[in-house]
This record gives structure tokens, sequence and C-alpha cells, in this order.
């Protein structure tokens, strides 16, 4: 191999010699200079998402193990992204004095799990994409478990070990039946020799039921929204953003690529799987009072709008969920910062809690009101964009009555969305939330959040860009 | 540059400067002054767009501009004008200038306020001249949502409740249109071209009949709720009940209009055939709601909800007189629509006017503020008897119009409902003039009501410029006329290919 | 010569049984130890599948024969982290039934 | 040719009135905006007058007939190819007539009322209100072409309605101006319809094309098409619903009565002397389609039994009120009626057209002389400040000039020769005599009730017992005698136009001669019915009550109008506000929102049902996964077959 | 021959009986036994099938290791004798349907399914085979996943400490 190779591999690389130097950091530094490794963390961590950037050479690692393209590239950065905004964002928050003899890990964990999506994606065969999915999984166990002292945090991390470890069972028995009927573990092989035999189908559904776990989809969601409340609120921003975003990113290469044989097969499946998808999160969402439970729910119902642009199965499907992945990031992370920041300093989560918000945090509350609309898909916020694409994609195929259902979801969807909306504008409280001033770190993770939600929607080049590099199936 | 991004730029422009204001005084002013701007430039715009004519231009739209904007997709930024837009593009203006004089007080939140009503502005003309599916309905979709937040932080009654409902199913409709702009869009290649949002492109394609058939209702119904279409109008009752007075200006004036715009710009002139094979549908449905709005209304209590009825038959008219698919009937849909915008404007304006003063709506709390407050009452009065189809005023002209054109439809069916239709006019005067009687006339119910002030200068203002526009239209109409069935010719001509 | 007198599908069915027996018993198993021993049973069974092809079908090649292998040490890996999550678990909970867990639902 | 583009004017001079005054008119003393009007109405006056003189004795006549001329046209709205709204001035006999008419009694009015409201908070809005109906009313005559008309139409209702409801603090006045206005809206529904459906069938609004003798347009539609008539009588027919309507015909006849609750002044000038005969102007104007369309006869039946109906009915009603202005109301209905008939049973052309000569005389004549006793009453309810003649009597000696101007208007609809109404009356019942026997006897009953009721209230007022006054009456200002005098005159001599030389149905004139096997006759019982009024109400007596109550049920039904206020408010209150109204309001309410709020429900309801779903309960989680990879497998692997 | 599949079904038996018995024994301690015999057990199949490696990484790192951590555990959470209550009755019925079904279901999948039994000869296993694919980075070489499992097993490894560890004084 030569070094050029190596060149190929180098976001996971950097991000393994990150995971070094924060392992040293946490031994070199004593117990009371742990904090520093935060903002040492952070401006590596800002640097190798610049570094995302330089343009790569396209390239295939260990005998077809590591597949790298300018596709995988731009979804790995899309991902550094999210990571970099999650890290700002919880930056505050790692600095507490509870946290602080257990700063290293939360990093070291975040960036071991990055590895692992990033191998995941570049994968080019069922092992890598399973170890990869694997390493992208059981730390976060670890991470919802973070906060030790609460129960709800506990709880979170055993179901979610439990039930990934369960899904992950079932996805390797799938795994396994492929192996057995194809013969191979590559995708380049696998892919002459699939069809839709009934093994083969079930194989596919085990497989699938695997990957909708990750994602969230109905029925494989219910972990989701327990975990996601459970877990420290950084956390399940991470979880809800960059592990559903890289686990859509892989499920739609593999459905493109793996599963095209089978195209017809898994449009049927994602079809009834998205309309459960949309309308169960939606109607959980509906009633749901704490906000991490709110956003939950709602990002269950978002993977199901999600599918609709991977059931277009072409070219334009892959852009508009690449795209509304981006967005997504932007969106959700928006959201889920502000109710990190209200979190973090006052500790209140619940929606009434948020009455009268405005009136004494008119920015928080215009960012959050922002998000908001953006996962709602309103205009002139980029997640108008990024729905329409999505709702356009099913389209292309014919799927009117799918796009139909969708958008009366997306229509119930503003109903809830427009609930925190409420609490805040319009809602008057006695004892309001107080005015606070969040520090530097935060707002600038809000910012690059509502900037990204501005620019993307109108910036067409990034989606021109993103449709340059996807294919169809 | 393109006069035609000034409109979206204005309020742009204004909305900056609004929230950069430092006083809050100031921020009225600079509403007033972007608004008055807005005005001044759609005068312009119409006395270019009539020196275009006259110089022998004849294309469908004028003034056009087209921006790549997704290459891949085809989706542009493509303005441009024609009779009809520069029509609503009018209209839009002068009920904005009036609503930003008639919030003059707004006093809770104000530079928030006037942002959101400007945004809503912005995408109504944005909405009106575009000529790309994508741009249209992205700013239609900014045009309904900062209603949320206008009825929900400012308005009165059970505000929440009409918000959201207002809200929903205003987005309903818009998921309908999706469905249907999605529709078009993909089927706008079926001559083998490239696929385009572009309206102009796609009116010379043929989409198969099919096709039309599957989607023009999706694309009618959804522009139909907003245009208050039976029996999907009932957030129009509750949600002007409980906004506040420029927004249900606006709301009733402007916005609804977008619903009959999009009705004929889009469900009907780029989906023709299905549209005749299944206007039949829709003229019982908006003949049903030229009636039923009527006789809902006379039983109301709270003014604004008699407004809303009225607004709901007159609004059905537009949508029945469009369906009549002739030239005279669509000349006197727009006309009602500019009519309409202008009076139901006028009369929110008044009612919110007169609640400021008494704090109630209920007309069977009030009576005789004829002698209290002459100016508004007699305002009110020229609202009313423009409203029941007075001559000299806008909703004569708009109203007889679409009667003669309708009744010259060739099928008995179309007449016989002309003829129902034409009984609104008896309703009508029913409502108007027991309102008039209860409210304005007879004995002066409540001796609390003897220390009201008489309407402020910028109330005055407000309510004088809507006059202007409802009395110049209805007594010098043929310019207007003109300028609209003008446009509409190329409209007709595909809608009868 | 090579399926030494049994069918492969023998193997397969056993990891079936194994594996869906593995299930049964995180579907019903109260303790959260034993729920975790279910998964065990289930990744257990996967690699005999993954051994058997290889053995029976593929025999040119490894493949099975190293996913079983990292599935091994995937398991392992999880089993401790399940663990630990599950013996701090049992210092909030005070036990470690499954149903009990349940702080956060609807 | 002569330049008749100055007619415009006519109209216009009003309007400016109207819109100046309502504008600025609160800016000056309210005497001077009163003067102002007054002098605009009194160039009209004048204009009007040299426009008659010029048409009548300066046009060239073709073939003996007077042309319709155009003085002034434009068009208003385009609406299509062949249909366009014109605002213009069509002068023609019956146009320019009427001209001289509205101007001359709305000055009279004008100049009455600057007494007669002198004092009122209100008197600038008056003015210029009267200003607004005189534009709408000259706008109407002038009409060339019928949606010209029907715009004007519906200006001069509202003018109407805004004096009716002029003392708007009074729940009366406005009730009775929202009826009106109602009332007149519903039967112009009819004459909207009525000209879309001609519209349709000749593709044109305009007058000369629709009237012209021989104009194609009048054989349109003359297939039988709906119960049993040609579309084209259906579409005059209900024209004439409008016109009888706003002429207060029976059954529309309701708001007229009640109409009565407007200033006095207002009620001689709208709805005696103008606007309550336009829709005898407006069928005379259509007359000739009426006559000449194909099957269209049965048109002039409907219009000739309406009238003669309503002129006996509202005449029995007006024996029995008390309300000197309602007495006058009834008896407008019922010369109004006697109009009509005479349009009813005319023919075309020549003499043929007697009716309608008769009609367009007596529409004159019953100008001034209505006119004359609404002023009258004014004068009277100005001294008495009563409108009941209970309240009144023996006032001759306080009120000289109100009294003879009052006796001459009286004597004048008796019939009595040599009065103006005499001379028209008389026209008509020849013509009625012509044509259909049985309407003849109706109309010759009514002449005689016609003279007892005038004289019932003559006596009444002006003769019996004098009544305890709060202060002594005394006679009206000289603004107000003025135009009584002027009236009284005009009253007695209008009888002697030459119409049938003037106003004929072709413009050509022809020879009329009283006929003294009619004239005769009617002046007898003109004077038996004031025969029997002096015998009753010379002095004070309780024979009429006693009469009264000899008829028992009769009189005390048309002392109640017949109850037709009665089964009108059943209909509106009972049947279209309670029955369909307020059902509609509630159906919308709860059908068809709570439809819309019933989807919201079942939504946030699923909601709750299936919150099971996420027990929190982990094992379930698992259970629900694998059951759904289970079912997915069954569907996708043997269920569905790719 | 014979032997091979006396050993099969001795081996088959056993993995069935006692993963049946590791799921519904009561007694936790035992199940974790029973858990050890079916391990063995599959190592045993391992070793029928001539993966002698892989059959003895079975036994260290699974039966050695996994099950003695999980027996640990055990007696750090729960008391030896103790039984564990028995399962709900609906519980327990709906499971086993859905069980029963997808054991029906995937049976007669795979017995459905027309595996290509091969005809290549097997390739040669022996350590230095083993050694050289799990360095090799070419195809059919597992360097790469050898590698990553790596920094899996030390992010488990931290990960169990951040959940396990102590507060330290602070």
């Amino acid at each position: 191999m030569a070094l050029s190779d190596f060149l190929l591999m180098r976001n996971e690389l950097l991000l393994t010699l990150i995971a070094i130097i924060i392992v040293v950091a946490e031994l070199a530094f004593s117990p009371q200079k742990q904090h520093k490794i935060v903002s040492m963390t952070l401006w590596l961590f800002f640097a190798i998402t610049i570094a995302g950037f330089i343009p790569a050479a396209k390239g295939v690692l260990f005998g077809g193990m590591f597949h790298n393209s300018e596709l995988t590239i731009l979804m790995k950065n899309i991902l550094n992204i999210a990571v970099l905004i999650v890290f700002i964002q919880s930056y505050s928050w790692i600095k507490k004095p509870e946290n602080n003899y257990k700063i290293a890990e939360y990093f070291l964990l975040i960036v071991s799990t990055l590895i692992g999506m990033n191998f995941m994606i570049s994968s080019g065969d069922f092992l890598m994409f399973y170890l990869g999915l694997e390493l992208a999984t059981i730390p976060v166990a670890a991470l919802a478990a973070y906060d030790r002292y609460k129960n709800k945090s506990a709880e979170a991390g055993v179901k979610l070990i439990l039930s990934s470890a369960l899904s992950s069972a079932i996805l390797l028995y799938g795994i396994s039946m492929i192996y057995g009927s194809t013969g191979s573990i590559y995708f380049a092989e696998v892919v002459p020799r699939i069809s839709s035999n009934p093994l083969q189908t079930l194989a596919f559904i085990f497989f699938f039921a695997g990957m909708a776990f990750k994602i969230s989809l109905v029925p494989f969601h219910l972990w989701a929204a327990d975990v996601y409340e459970g877990a420290p609120i950084n956390i399940t921003s991470y979880l809800s953003v960059v592990s559903k975003g890289a686990a859509v990113f892989i499920f739609t290469i593999i459905l493109f690529t793996v599963f095209s044989p089978v195209m017809a097969m898994w449009k049927d499946v994602l079809y009834i799987i998205s309309i459960l998808t949309m309308t169960v999160g939606n109607l959980f969402a509906l009633r749901q009072q704490n906000m991490k439970r709110f956003l939950a729910f709602s990002s269950i119902a978002q993977a199901g709008f999600i599918l609709l642009g991977i059931i277009d199965g072409s070219q334009f499907g892959m852009t508009s969920v690449i795209y509304f992945v981006l967005i997504y990031v932007f969106s959700n992370l928006g959201a889920f910062g502000v109710v990190a920041a209200i979190s973090n300093v006052t500790g209140k989560e619940t929606m009434s809690d948020y009455n009268g918000f405005y009136r004494t945090n008119p920015k928080l509350s215009l960012v959050m009101m922002l998000s908001l609309f953006s996962l709602a898909g309103i205009p002139p916020v980029a997640g108008f964009f990024g729905k329409f694409f999505l709702f356009a994609s099913a389209a292309h195929q014919g799927y009117y009555w799918l796009v139909f259902i969708a958008v009366l979801n997306a229509t119930i969807s503003l109903y809830y969305y427009l609930m925190p909306v409420k609490a805040m504008f319009i809602n008057k409280s006695d004892s309001p939330i107080v005015f606070f001033r969040s520090d530097g770190m935060t707002r600038l993770g809000l910012l690059i959040c509502v900037a990204g939600m501005v620019v993307v929607g109108f910036a067409s080049a990034i989606y021109e860009y993103i449709r340059m590099l996807s294919f169809g199936g | 540059m393109n006069v035609l991004n000034l409109f979206i730029l204005i309020p742009v422009l204004t909305m900056i400067s609004i929230i950069l204001a430092k006083e809050i005084r100031y921020v009225r002013v600079i509403a007033a002054i972007g608004m008055g701007c807005q005005l001044v430039l759609a005068a312009v715009l119409i006395f270019t767009y009539l020196a275009i004519r006259r110089a022998g231009n004849t294309d469908e739209m004028v003034l056009t501009q087209t921006l790549n904007w997704f290459p891949s997709l085809n989706i542009t930024y493509a303005i441009g004008v024609d009779g009809i837009s520069v029509a609503m593009i009018g209209l839009t203006s002068i009920v904005i200038f009036a609503g930003i004089f008639a919030s003059w007080e707004v006093s809770d939140l104000t530079k928030e306020f006037f942002v959101s009503l400007i945004l809503l502005s912005t995408g109504v003309f944005g909405f009106f001249i575009s000529l790309d599916l994508f741009t249209m309905f992205l700013f239609y979709e900014v045009a309904v949502i900062p209603m949320y937040l206008l009825i929900g932080i400012w308005g009165s009654g059970p505000k929440e409740y009409s918000a959201m409902k207002l809200t929903i199913m205003l987005m309903g409709g818009s998921a309908l249109l999706l469905v249907g702009i999605l529709g078009i869009y993909f089927y706008s290649a079926s001559d083998g071209g490239p696929l385009t949002f572009n309206i102009l492109q796609i009116a010379k394609v043929h989409i198969p009949l099919v096709v039309q058939k599957f989607f023009f209702p999706f694309t009618f119904i959804g522009f139909g709720v907003l245009g208050a279409l039976f029996p999907l109008h009932t957030w129009s009752p509750d949600g002007h009940a409980s906004a506040p007075t420029a927004v249900s200006m606006l709301h009733a004036g402007v916005l609804m209009k977008l619903g009959g715009y999009g009705c004929f710009r889009i469900a009907m002139f780029l989906l023709p055939e299905a549209a005749h094979e299944m206007a039949w549908i829709f003229i019982i449905l908006t003949a049903t709601s030229v009636v039923y709005g009527a006789f809902g209304a006379i039983m109301q209590k709270d003014l604004k909800y008699i407004n809303a009825y009225s607004s709901v038959s007159h609004c059905g008219l537009v949508l029945f007189a469009l369906l009549m698919m002739n030239k005279t009937a669509m000349d006197g849909a727009i006309i009602q629509m500019i009519s309409h915008g202008i009076m139901t404007a006028l009369f929110f304006a008044l009612i919110g006017m007169i609640y400021g003063r008494t704090h109630t709506r209920y007309i069977d709390e009030m009576g005789g503020l004829m002698k209290i407050i002459p100016f508004l009452a007699v305002c009110y009065v020229i609202g009313g008897l423009a409203s029941l189809g007075l001559p000299g005023f806008s909703g004569f002209v708009a109203e007889m119009t679409i009667f003669v054109g309708a009744f010259q439809h060739a099928d008995t069916f179309h007449r016989i409902v002309t003829i129902v239709v034409c009984s609104s006019i008896v309703i009508t005067a029913v409502y108007i003039l027991r309102v008039i009687g209860i409210l304005l006339l007879g004995p002066i119910k409540n001796n609390n009501f003897l220390s009201f002030k008489d309407a402020t200068w910028f109330e005055k203002i407000s309510t004088v410029t809507l006059i202007a526009g409802i009395t110049g239209i209805g007594l010098a109409p043929l310019w207007l006329s003109n300028m609209i069935s003008g446009s509409l010719s190329h409209i007709i001509e595909r809608l009868t290919m | 010569m090579l399926n030494y007198g049994i069918p492969l599908q023998y193997f397969l069915i056993v990891a079936t049984i194994m594996f869906f027996v593995g299930v049964y018993g995180f579907l019903t198993r109260k303790n959260l130890i034993t729920i975790l021993m279910s998964i065990e049973l289930m990744l257990n069974s996967v690699n005999i599948n993954f051994v058997a092809f290889n053995k029976y079908l593929y025999p040119d090649k490894l493949q099975g024969h190293f996913f079983a292998l990292i599935v091994v040490a995937v398991a392992a890996a999880e089993a401790a982290v399940a663990i630990a999550i599950i013996i701090n678990i049992y210092r909030r909970f005070s036990n470690i039934n499954v149903e009990e867990v349940n702080e956060m639902k609807y | 040719m002569i330049d008749f583009s100055y007619t415009i004017l006519i109209p216009l001079i009003p309007f400016f009135m109207f819109v100046f005054l309502g504008l600025a008119g609160w800016k000056f003393k309210p005497m001077v905006s009163g003067i102002l009007g007054t002098t605009g109405l009194f160039v009209a006056a004048l204009l009007s007058y040299y426009t008659a003189f010029e048409y009548f004795f300066h046009t060239e006549k073709i073939l003996g007939a007077y042309q319709k001329l155009t003085g002034f046209n434009t068009v208003w709205l385009q609406l299509t190819d062949k249909l366009h709204i014109d605002l213009g001035v069509l002068l023609d006999p019956i146009s320019v007539m009427m001209l001289v008419v509205i101007t001359t009694v709305s000055f009279m009015v004008h100049l009455y009322s600057l007494g007669y409201m002198k004092g009122d908070t209100g008197f600038v809005r008056f003015y210029s209100f009267l200003s607004l109906f005189s534009f709408s009313m000259l706008g109407l005559v002038v009409a060339t072409n019928i949606f010209q008309m029907y715009i004007f139409w519906e200006l001069v209702g509202v003018s109407s309605y805004l004096l009716i409801s002029y003392y708007y603090d009074k729940p009366t006045a406005v009730a009775a101006g929202k009826k009106a206005f109602i009332v007149t809206r519903f039967a112009d529904l009819g004459f909207l319809i009525g000209i879309l459906l001609l519209s349709w069938l000749t593709g044109t609004f305009d007058f000369k094309t629709l009237t012209g003798a021989h104009s194609p347009v009048i054989t349109q539609g003359a297939g039988v098409a709906f119960m049993g008539l040609s579309l084209m009588t259906w579409s005059l027919i209900l024209v004439f619903i409008g016109g009888a309507g706003k002429s207060a015909m029976f059954p529309l006849h309701i708001w007229l009565p009640d109409a009565m609750e407007g200033p006095t002044p207002v009620s001689a000038l709208i709805h005696a002397a103008t606007m309550v005969v336009a829709g005898v102007y407006m069928v005379a104007r259509l007359f000739p389609i009426y006559f000449m369309a194909p099957g269209a006869g049965a048109g002039l039946e409907v219009v000739a039994y309406v009238g003669a109906f309503t002129s006996l009915f509202a005449a029995v009603i007006a024996c029995t009120q008390f309300d000197i202005k309602r007495v006058l109301a009834y008896s407008t209905m019922s010369q109004i009626g006697y109009m009509m008939l005479a349009l009813g049973v005319s023919g075309y052309g020549g003499h043929e057209g007697l009716g309608f000569m008769a009609s367009m005389f007596h529409l004159f004549t019953h100008a001034m002389f209505k006119a004359l006793l609404f002023l009258g009453a004014g004068a009277i309810i100005h001294a008495v400040h009563s409108n009941v003649m209970q309240d009144m009597g023996g006032l001759r000696k306080y009120l000289p000039i109100t009294h003879i101007t009052f006796l001459i208007a009286c004597l004048t609809i008796a019939g009595v020769p040599p009065f103006s109404a005499f001379w028209s009356k008389d026209e008509i019942l020849a013509a009625a005599f012509h044509h259909n026997k049985l309407l003849f006897l109706v109309e010759y009953i009514v002449a005689g009730l016609t003279a007892f009721y005038m004289f019932r209230l003559y006596f009444n007022v002006f003769w019996g017992k004098e009544k305890q006054y709060h202060h002594t009456p005394h006679e009206a200002p000289f603004t107000m005698t003025i135009p009584l005098m002027i009236l009284a005159v005009a009253s007695i001599f209008t009888g002697f136009i030459p119409f049938s030389k003037l106003v004929t149905s072709d413009g050509v004139a022809f020879a009329s001669e009283t006929e003294m096997m009619i004239a005769i006759p009617s002046v007898v019982i003109g004077l038996l019915g004031i025969g029997i009024a002096w015998l009753l109400y010379k002095k004070e007596s309780s024979l009429p009550d006693r009469i009264a109550a000899g008829l028992g049920g009769f009189h005390k039904w048309a002392y109640n109008k017949f109850y037709f206020d009665e089964i009108y408010l059943f209909v509106t209150k009972k049947l279209i506000f309670a029955r369909i109204s307020r059902p509609i309001a509630w159906f919308d309410r709860h059908i068809v929102d709570g439809s819309m709020n019933g989807i919201a429900w079942v939504t946030t309801t699923t909601s709750e049902k299936i919150k099971g779903l996420q027990s929190g309960q982990l094992q379930q989680y698992g259970f629900v996964f694998i059951s759904g990879a289970i079912i997915l497998a069954l569907v996708f692997g043997y269920l569905l077959i790719f | 021959m014979e032997s091979n599949k006396l050993m099969f079904i001795l081996f088959g038996a056993m993995i069935i009986v006692f993963s049946i018995l590791s799921v519904t024994s009561r007694r936790i301690l035992r199940a974790a036994v029973y858990l050890l015999l079916v391990l063995i057990s599959t190592s045993g199949l391992y070793f029928m099938l001539n993966y002698q490696f892989l059959a003895a990484v079975q036994l260290t790192l699974y039966a050695g290791g996994i099950v003695v951590l999980i027996i640990f555990s055990i007696l750090l959470t729960s008391h030896i004798n103790e039984r564990m209550e028995s399962i709900g009755w609906k519980k327990a019925a709906f499971s086993a349907i859905s069980v029963i079904i997808g054991i029906i279901l995937c049976c007669t999948t795979i017995l459905q399914f027309r595996f290509n039994a091969s005809t290549i000869a097997a390739k040669e296993i022996n350590m230095g085979v083993i050694g050289r694919e799990l360095l090799g980075y070419s195809q059919n070489g597992y360097a790469l996943p050898f590698e990553v499992i790596s920094i899996l097993l030390l992010a488990a490894m931290v990960a169990a400490i951040v959940v396990a560890k102590k507060e330290k004084a602070s």
C-alpha cells in the first residue's frame, strides 16, 4: 500500500488520530485541567472538518472493503459538520463540574462512533458495514447512559444497547442468508446474484429491519423515543442527527447498489413503511409535552419523509435524500440546540415551561421557530426545499397517493411543530423563563444552524453539487 | 433591472429597516413609507403595463425575467405579469397600505407585528409575479404562515384555536396543491420537451386527459380551500373573527384571492380539458357557496362572522365565475376579486375601528353609532352598499359582468345555476341592511358610547384609500376590464382548445 | 465428500431454532442479564450459519469464517458495554427487572 | 339636427350637487347648502324645459314620428363582443316628458323642503340625498339601454332607502327603509334575470335596437320553452316583476305605505311622483317589444291584470286608513295601477296606442296632483305635528292656502272636470273599455272609491270638529306655499296638454277625443263618491263607525291591509330566517365546521388510543420489532410475488 | 460418516435443548450454565466442521470470556438461589406464537432454497492461512476489519468505564 492509499482513508485516519490524542491528553492532563480537552478537541475537529473539503481521489482499498468517492466524502463531510455543531453545542454542558471527570470519554466515544460511521459509509462489503454499524452503535449506548446519576439516562442506555443488539442480531441473520445464497460478502459480487426468491427476500427484510432500527422506522422505532428522552440532550441530538444521517446514507447506498436488482420489491416495502412511519411518528408527536421526546417523535416522522426520497431509486432521489439530510442536520440541531441551551441554564424541558419565552428571550425563540419551521417544511427556510424535493422524488416514480399521504402528514406535523411556537410566542405565563444570556459557543452553534437553514435552501449550487455526485439504482 | 423585482425587494428592505429600527415609533412610519412606495410602484406598474400594451406588445406575459435556480430540475426564478396579475398587485398594494394605517395603534410587539404583516405581503406579491410553479408555491406558503403568528399573538377571542385551524386547513390545502403541482411538473414533458415548472411552457404542452383529470381536483381544491370553497371554508369565519384588523383585511382582501388566482392560473389554465370535464362539480359547490354563505351571514351576531360569511359568498362567486370559462365571466371574476378585496378590507378595517372603541363585536350590543361616529358609520354604509352590489361601486361592476357572462353560456345547466347565484344579491341586501339597521341606525343603546371619538387621521387614511379604490373601479371600470380581458384571451384560447 | 453425510439445511435449521429461542428469551425473560444471554444465543446461531455456509458452499474462501470471528469479538464488546450499563441500572433501580425499567413511556 | 349633448348635464348637475354637498356640505351653513341644491335643480329644470321645447318643436320628425335621439353615449363597460353597458342620454317623447316631470317636481320639493326641513340636524344630508335621487331618477329615464336603466334603477332604490331611513334614530323609519329596499331588491332580481334572459336572446341591451318597430331581435326566443310561454315572454314578465316592485304593484306593494316614515317632501317626490312610476315608465319604454314579441301578449295581460287588481285593492284599503300619508300612499298605488292597466290594454301605433298615451298622460298629471297632495299633507303635518286624521279637523281656517290647493288636488284626483286627471283618467277608462269590459268595470268602481276616500280625507282634515291643538296651527312659510300654488296651477291646467300629439306609442301623433259615453258616467261616479264622503264626514258623526261595524270582517280585513304585512313577516322571519338561515348557520358551525374539527378530534383520539404501543417496556418493543420483521418477510416473501 | 452424524445429532440436540433451558430456567445461574453448554456445543460443531481456530476462539472468548463476565454480573446483581418470578402467560404465549411463526417461516424458506453444493476444493485451513488472511489487505484479506475491531474494543472498554466508573474526587 502506498501513501496515497492512506490519503484515501484520511478522514478515518485523522479521526483515529484525534481519538488517540484524546486518550493521551486525558492521561497527560491533571484532573483539574481536563476541561482543556474540550477546546483542544474542538479545534482539532474543526481542522478535520475543514480538511474534509480538500478534494480527494476516488479509490478502492483492501480488496474492495473500503470505497472512497466524492459522494462518500460529501456524506462524511456532512456528518463532520453535524458533529462539529454537536461539539460546539455541548461545550457548556460538558464543562459543567459534574462532567469534569469524563470529558475525554465523551469526545472519545463520539469520535469513535464517527469513525464507525465513516467506515460504514465507505464499506464495500457486509463485514465492514456490520463492523462500522456496531462501532457506531455500541459506544452510543454508553453515551446515552452518560448521566449515570439519572435513572432516565440509565434506562436509555439499557434500552438502546439491548434493542440494538437485538436488531443487529436480526440484521446479521439477514446478512448470513445473503452470504449463504450469494456466496460473497462483497457488495460488488453480491449484486448479480440477488433476485427476489423467498430466501433473499427474507434476508433483505431482516437486513432492512436492522437498518430500519437505526433510522428508527416504524415498527422498529420504539426504542428511539425513550432513548432520546433519557439521554443527555447533546447525545440525543447526536443520535437523532448524526447516527440517523449516517444510517440513511449507507442504507441508501446499499439499496441503490446491492439491492438494485430487487428494487421493485424494496420500493413496496418502503412504500408501506414510510406511510407507517410518518403517520405513527406524527400521531405520537402530537401528544408530547417533553421537548426531547417531542423532537424524538418528530425525527421519527422525518425518517418517514426521507424514505420518500429513497423510494425514488434514482439519482434524483438520492440527491433529495442527501440534500434533505443536510438540511435536517441544521434544522434538528437548531431545535435541539435551543432545547439544550434552555435545559442547561434552567433544567426545564417541558413545553409549558416555554410559555412566554419569546418575551424574555426573543433570539432563542426565533432560532427555535426557524428550526421548527424548517422541520415542518415552511419557506423561506431550507426545510421547505428539502421536503419539496423529497415529495418530488416520490412523485417522480408516480407514487402520487404516497405523496398525498405524506403531505397530509406534513400538515399534521405542522400542527405539532406550531405547538412550541405557540407556547413561546402566544401563550402567556406568570413565571416565564427569565432572561439569560447564553454563552458564546451556544450562540455560535445556533448561528451556524440558522445560517445553514437559510443558505442551504436558497443556494442551489449545493443541491446541484450533490446531484452531480449522486447516482441512481 | 426588472421593475417587478422591486415588489419583493421593497418589502424585504422594509422588514430589515423595521428590525433595525431603534425606536418603536419609527416602526410604523417605516412600514407606512415602505408600503407607500409599494403603492406608488403599483401605480407605476399599471401605467407601464398599459403603455406596453398600447405599444402593441401582445405577449402573454410582459416584463418577464428568468433566472435559473435549480437547473437540474428546471426550477427557475421566473417573473412576469399580465393584466390580471397587474390588477392583483394593485389590489394588494392598496390593501396593505390601508392595513398599515389600520394597525397604527398596535402596541404589543409592534416590530414583530409589522414584520409579519409585511412578510405576508411579500409572499403575496411574489405569488402574483411568479411564473414558475415552484416559486409560486414557495411564495404561497410564505404568505400563509405568518398568519398563524399574526392571529395567534395579536388576535382576540379564541385566537389560538382559530389560528391553528386556519393554518392547518390552509396548509392542508397546500398539501393537495403540492400533489397537483408535482403531477403537472412530471407530466410537463408529455410532448417530449424537458420537465419544467414554468407556467408558460407547460401551457404549450398537451397533458393527457386522464392525467389532467387526476390532478385537477387536487390543484383546484388546493387553491379552493384558500378561496373558501364550500365545504372547506370553515377556517374563514373563525380565522377572521379572531384575527387583528389588518390581518383580517389582508387575509380576506388579498390572501383569499390567491386561491382564486391560483385556481385559474394553475388549475384551469394548465389542466384545461379536465377543467371542462369536471367543472360541473365545482360549479355546484361554488353556487352552493354563494347562496349558503349569504344565508349563513343573515343570522350571525358577530360583525366579523357576518363579514366572513359574506366573504364566503363573494369568493364563491369568484370561483363560480371562473368555472364558467368564458371571457366575460372570468373578467368579472377578476374584477370581483379586486372589488371584494378592497371592500372586505374596508369592512374589516371598520369593524376593527369600531371594536377598538366599543370592545364588542356583537351587533346586539351596539346601536345608533351613526350619531356618535358618523365618519366611520358612513364609511360602513358605503362598504355595505358596495357589498350589496350598488352601481357606482366596484361590486356592481363585478357582479354584473359575472352574471351577464355566466348567462351567455350555451348550456342550460349553467344558466339555471346562474339564476340561482343571482339570487344572492337579495340575500346580501338582507344581511347588509340588517347590520346597518341594527348597528349604525336606530337609537343609541349604550350611553357609554357617547364618549367615543370619531376617526383619527390614520384611520381616515386607511378607509379613504379603500373607498377611493371601490368607487374608482365602480365609476370607471372600463380600463380595468379591458386590461383584464385583454390578458384573458390567452387563457380562454387554451380553455376552449 | 464435503457434506459429512449431513445436509447443510440441518445446520441452518438448528441455527434458526436457536436464533428464535434466543428471540423468545429476549421477549420473555425478566432479568436484564438473561436478556443479554438470549442475545448471545442469537449471535451464536448466526455464527453457525456463517460457518456452515462457508464450509458447505464456499469453502474456497474463508469469508464466513472470518465473519463469525468478528461477530464473536463484537459480541464480546457488546456484552461488556451491556453489562456495564446493566450494573449501572442495578445501582439506580436496585434491581434489574426489565419490566420495572419503564420510567419513560407513551 | 339639434345637438342634444348638453342634456347630459341634466343628470350631472344633481350628481355634482350630491358629491359636493356630501363631501363639503357640512362646511357651510345648512341653508346655504339647501339653496345650492335647489339652485342646481332649478338649472336642471330649466334645461329640461329647454330640451322638451327643442325636442317636441324643433326636431325633425320622420314619417310624422318623433325619433329616438341619442344625446350622448359612451361605453361604460364592455361585457362581451356584442354586449356592452353604455351610459348615455336617450331622448324620445316619454323620456323628455319624464325629464320635465322629474325636474319640476324635484325642484318643487327642493324648494318646499327649505321650509319644511328647516332646523333639522341632517339638513345638508337631506339635500345631498335629494340630489342623489334626482340624479338617479334622471339617469334612469334617459337610459339608452336596459342595463343603464338597471343601474339607475338600483340607485333610485338606494336613494329611496336613504331618504326613508332619514330619521335614522327612529326604529320604524329604519325598518321601513330596510323593507323598501329589500322588497324592491327582490323585485330587481326578477328584473336582472329578465335582463339576462332578454340580452341572451337578443344579444343587445340597447333600447333602440330592442324596441325598433321592425327590429329582428324581437322575434328571438319565440318558441315555447317553459310552462307554456316563450322565453321572450318569460323575460318580459321577469322584467315586469322589477317594475312591479318599484311601482308597488300587488303583491310587492307592502313597502310603500311604510315608506311614509320618510320626510313628507320625500314621499312627495319619490313615493308619489317619480320613483314609483319607474315601473310604468319601464314598461312603456319596452312597450314595443311587449306588444310585438311573438306570444308576448301574455306579458301585457299580466301587466293589465296586476294593475287593475292593485288599483282596486289599494283603493279599498285607502278607504279605511287614518294616517293621511298612508291614505295618499294607497292612493298612489291605486293610481299607478291605473297606469299599468292602461299600458296593459294598449295597442301599438296610432289610435291603437291610446292606452299607452293615456298611461303617460296620467303619469304626468298624477305626478303633479299627487306631489301637491303630499306637499299639502306635509303642510298639514307641519302645522299639527301629527299624521293621523283623528288629530285633525276644521283646519281650513288656519291653513287657507293649503286648504285651497288641497281641495284642487282632491278634485283633480276625483276626476272632476276640467281638472287634469279628468282628462287622463278618461283616456284610460276609454282604452280599458275598448279592450276588456271587466277591467273597465273594475276601474270604474275604483274611480268612485278614489273620490270617496280622498274626500273622506279632505273633510276629516279641513272640516269636522276642531281638535285640541298644542298651539294654534299656522300656515306654512312661503317656501312651502309657493310650490303648493305652482303645483295647484299645474294640476288644473296640465290636462289641456295635447298628449296624443306628443307622447304616443310610436311617436306618431293621433287625434283623441273625449268619449262622452265614458266621461259622463265616470264624472257621475266621482261625484257620487264625493257626495257620500260629504254625508259621512262633513260633520263629526258616528255613522262611519257604524258602517264600518256593519261591514264587519271585511272592514277589519281592509283596515289591516288584508294582513299582507303579516304574511310577509311570516315568510321572512318564520320561514327564511328561522327555517333557512338559522339552520344554515347552525349547519355550518356544527356539521361543516364540526366535521373539520371532527377530523382533528379523530387524529388526537387516535393518538391517545395508540399510546399503549409505546409502553416503555423493552420487551414489547422487541416483540413489535420481531413481529414486524416476520410479517414483512411473510408478506413480501410469499404473499406478494415479484 | 456415522460418527459425524452422531456428533451432529448430539451437538444439535444439545444446542436446542440447552438453549431452550437457558431461556426458560427460572434460576438465573443455571441459565448461565446452560448458555455455557450451548456455546460449548457450538464450538463442538465448529470442530466437527474442521474450523479448529474458530472453535478455539469460541471456547475461549465466548465460553470463557463472555459467560464468565455474565456470571460475575449475575453474582453482582442477584442472589444465587433466587428464582425469577414466572412470566405472564400472555407475554409467553404471544412471544411463543411469534417465535414459532418465525421458525416455520425461516425453515420453510431455507428448505425451499436450492443451495448449490460447492464443487470447489476446500481451502486448506491452518494457522498460517488464517494469519495471512487476517492481516491481508487485498481481496479476502481482513486487515481492515481487524484494525477496526480494535477501535471497537477500545471504544467498548472506554464505554464500559464511563458508565461504570466512580466519580473522581473533585
